[in-house]
């Protein structure tokens, strides 16, 4: 019998797969599909103060092993979250959620995370400070360690609940900007979000995103974030969530091996909506294949 | 919605650039026409949506134009292959609604879910007028598939090498309906509308990622709000679209 | 009839597709296997002032859609690639060649440039800041501006010949670099070099390649590469020379869209050892397709 | 070197983890036993360097070991299909030092290119004595058809389980031998080199990039030079060796 579970800021989760922001919604239309109980946990949509539609469509593109999105972080608002979404997500999810907050000022990442910080269904707060697809939005924030800094010490200061900072890779240098979230007090960083990446289209001969760059995710950006938990990891103390390309379970390894102490799993849900539930049976196989008997032991391990 | 394995029962060309694939496997998660497949495709990352054309109990059809490189290697498939579709996506047409003489539209490759419907309403005991509308003569599908169902059928060509020359809506000239469905390019569905003086239900495409309500790529703007094309759509009431 | 010609910076080459330093050697290999001279041009070995054996074993590791390289600069010195190199080179290749040069200090770099601004059949200086396999070395060159504007100047005092620099991806603001570039009078700008990754071993549990991180190269990487090709051109004057997955004649066209004047071909190379010739073959079929006549017309068309 | 297709005429498991498998197509660009292949798998980015055991006019046999992605897809592989093939790289062994009496050493999955060096050899007179090594008795390959070339053949299982308990340099004592010739993993090569009492050549193994000597991505130091072992090995003198 191999041991799945880890602990996550003080949480202990079943597994360490956690189906990744903006890929799961806010759980119920896979919840027809699957007992989603069976996961760590999930992020769900990307909240922010106020309602946001977000970016003109097409917002999405193919790319080689994986897409683009340009969704823009549409959502009604943390109000409509907090009285209809999480209620719904509570009917077919019974363990603490993680809620992922932006935001394109401080004083919204305050607001929402102080609305959120109330609802108790709600485990972990992961703040995205790095969305590719806003302009003038969250981006900035998770671009330079001053200004992930000052973030993180503002939501720290309205939470009590175990934060996570999610880090941009489009970066020069990740590690600078981990190593200021810790010092705020951050719990735990999570990354990577996209790359920000583009595509043409021959035909029309314009970008196909309308918002012109999106994110790529997918596989293909799996070695850079393995690269960066790599680097994290031998930079900060807290936990780190490995994220970037997992679609199966020997990934789930592999980031783990890095330096994660859970993973989430983003477009692979798309492709394939059995994805989260498929890798989590299909962890105790491959622990076994590689001769893991506590997942636990494994973080960190290729250091 | 139900995720599964099909084998390819047959892969031909019946028009311009436009392949009929005959799919067998389990049908049950289909609901209505109008509804869509979503195919994972060897060498692709995202799956292609391709609209549902007709079913029975073991049998999907569907009709698709290669436009790029995923329906290039449609294609290319040949009878007994095997591929992991998504099945039964999308709301599809409410036929309550079609009154007895309702009219479809079709305009291009939004032809095939208008056959599916059309031979449902014919079942239903209505008489719809069907207008298929193309860019060519070389471009028409399953005119005769359509005949054989008895229904009214008019054929528009923008160059005229078929039926009336122009668009879709020159053929609706004086038509009596009590309600209209229509799938095709964007322009059509617009003059369409206009044009209409009977409520109706128009399909919509858009570039998806997941196809089944997660990744919100395929929003639009409502006048009841925003909606998913992929899980709230594709269909969309005439009086809701914001053109 | 189409045309494929376009004019880098003043050398009108008869088409745009380059072999990339680092997956073409010194050309003889290749001209074993077909006429070489059918490329636009070639962009040799990356070249330092002394010999150099590069990193240690393994230095590949597979990737999704992609590698990861290591090899760390692996050449026989200045000296030894004019002396012996070049004329090996030139029995094969009758047209200008595009000269790779890499190093440790601005000194180096100087030194490098003066020494191959003498070799009469070298049409252009590629000057590498960014490879990302040698540690304290050009990347770090490549990751400010400043340190970026500085290279060029002083490599630009040094030689009349045409001045490229090439860029690495792993920063937060390329087209900050490009401009400093462009400002200190580089001639163009080539980009992207690979993005910085890693692949750990499940087996042993430790990182594939023995240097750890590698760059990453292959398709996987070509929407990074189209976005950042994109918003240089949108910042800079002076022509980009684009790559990044290119590996068929339409990546070459998106490239183009993107703002590219020519493309290299990396990674693909490899693979198949025929592509760059596959891909000159193809670019006519190609262009009749999308109706381009002439490839000039398309450079930076997608803007 | 060529690149070509080449059709599988067949692929089965001979030993644990190991296959044979037989291509047909172009073999001419093999100028000497202990070259190699580097083949396309579909899926995969870049391409699986194997080592060529026995070739004639118009096939190539290979045997593999699986042991991660690319030889789990290749043990998949069935009859008939095709695969996209660089054939020749490398250098090979050099036969025109064997002597009378060449000691030819293969450990494992370095026992392939023993075979098709062997069987040249015998053809040219020689008389090869043959040393194979194996974790234990279920690894054994090709021992019948070393034996069906008249050559003395003795094993070696770590485990005891068959020949002699140990590795191959304790099967070695007291031989006398001409030259040697040998392919396995490192420390075998060492141990042998070591032993060794004749000049040699040792073939390596190295994560490539490209194989044909392209990418500089599996050169190795050597008392000659750098050398890269697609292209300049991968057999290596015993005498140029940096251990």
């Amino acid at each position: 019998m191999v041991n799945t579970k880890v602990n996550l800021c003080g949480i202990e989760i079943d597994n360490p797969v956690i189906p990744a922001s903006g890929t799961f919604g806010f759980g119920y239309e896979f919840a027809e599909l699957y007992d989603i109980n069976c996961l760590g946990t999930f992020s769900f949509k990307g909240t922010t103060k106020d309602p946001r539609f977000g970016n003109p469509t097409p917002r999405i593109a193919e790319c080689p092993e994986g897409m683009l999105n340009a969704v823009g972080l549409q959502n009604p608002g943390v109000e409509a979250v907090i009285s209809e979404e999480i209620p719904k997500l509570q009917k077919v999810f019974h363990k603490p959620v993680m809620a992922n907050v932006s935001g394109f000022s401080k004083e919204e990442y305050v607001y929402t995370c102080e609305k959120i910080d109330a609802v108790d269904s709600v485990g972990w707060i992961e703040v995205n400070i790095s969305c590719p697809n806003v302009h003038g939005g969250g981006m900035s924030f998770g671009t330079s360690a001053e200004a992930a800094g000052e973030i993180t010490k503002a939501v720290r200061a309205v939470t009590k609940k175990p934060l996570i900072i999610k880090l941009s890779p489009n970066v020069t240098d990740i590690v600078s900007i981990a190593k200021a979230c810790e010092a705020e007090g951050a719990d735990a960083v999570s990354l990577i979000n996209t790359l920000m990446g583009m595509r043409i289209d021959l035909r029309r001969k314009k970008p196909i995103i309308a918002n012109k760059t999106g994110g790529y995710s997918g596989p293909a950006i799996k070695p850079v974030a393995i690269r960066m938990v790599y680097q994290v990891y031998d930079a900060v103390k807290i936990p780190i969530v490995g994220m970037g390309g997992i679609a199966t379970a020997e990934d789930v390894l592999e980031m783990m091996l890095a330096g994660a102490t859970a993973v989430e799993v983003g477009a692979a849900n798309l492709v394939n909506p059995f994805a989260s539930r498929d890798i989590i049976h299909d962890l105790p196989r491959v622990m076994e294949k590689y001769g893991v008997k506590n997942l636990t032991d494994i973080i960190g391990a290729a250091h | 919605m139900t995720q599964g394995i099909y084998e390819i029962r047959s892969n031909v060309k019946i028009a311009r650039d436009v392949y009929e694939m005959v799919l067998s496997g389990d049908t049950s998660a289909i609901t209505a026409p109008g509804q869509f497949l979503n195919i994972k495709i060897e060498g692709l990352y995202l799956r292609r949506p391709i609209s549902i054309c007709d079913w029975d109990a073991e049998t999907i059809t569907i009709l698709y134009k290669v436009v790029g490189e995923g329906t290039e290697k449609m294609a290319d498939m040949t009878a007994g292959g095997k591929l992991d579709i998504l099945v039964g996506l999308g709301n599809g047409f409410d036929m309550n609604f079609a009154g007895e003489r309702p009219l479809l539209v079709g305009g291009g490759v939004g032809t095939p879910p208008m056959y599916g419907l059309c031979k449902r309403l014919v079942a239903m005991g209505k008489k719809p007028i069907v207008i298929l509308g193309y860019a060519s003569a070389e471009d028409v599908l399953y005119e005769a598939k359509f005949l054989e169902m008895g229904v009214d059928v008019r054929i528009a060509t923008v160059d005229g090498t078929r039926g009336v020359k122009g668009f879709v809506t020159h053929a609706m000239d004086g038509l009596d309906y009590t309600y209209f469905y229509a799938c095709g390019p964007i322009p059509m569905l617009k003059a369409l509308s206009d044009a209409s003086n009977t409520s109706g239900e128009l399909s919509f495409e858009e570039r998806m990622g997941c196809g089944f309500g997660a990744c919100m790529g395929c929003t639009c703007k409502t006048k009841y709000g925003n909606k998913r094309i992929c899980r709230d759509g594709p269909v969309l009431k005439k009086e809701e679209v914001i053109w």
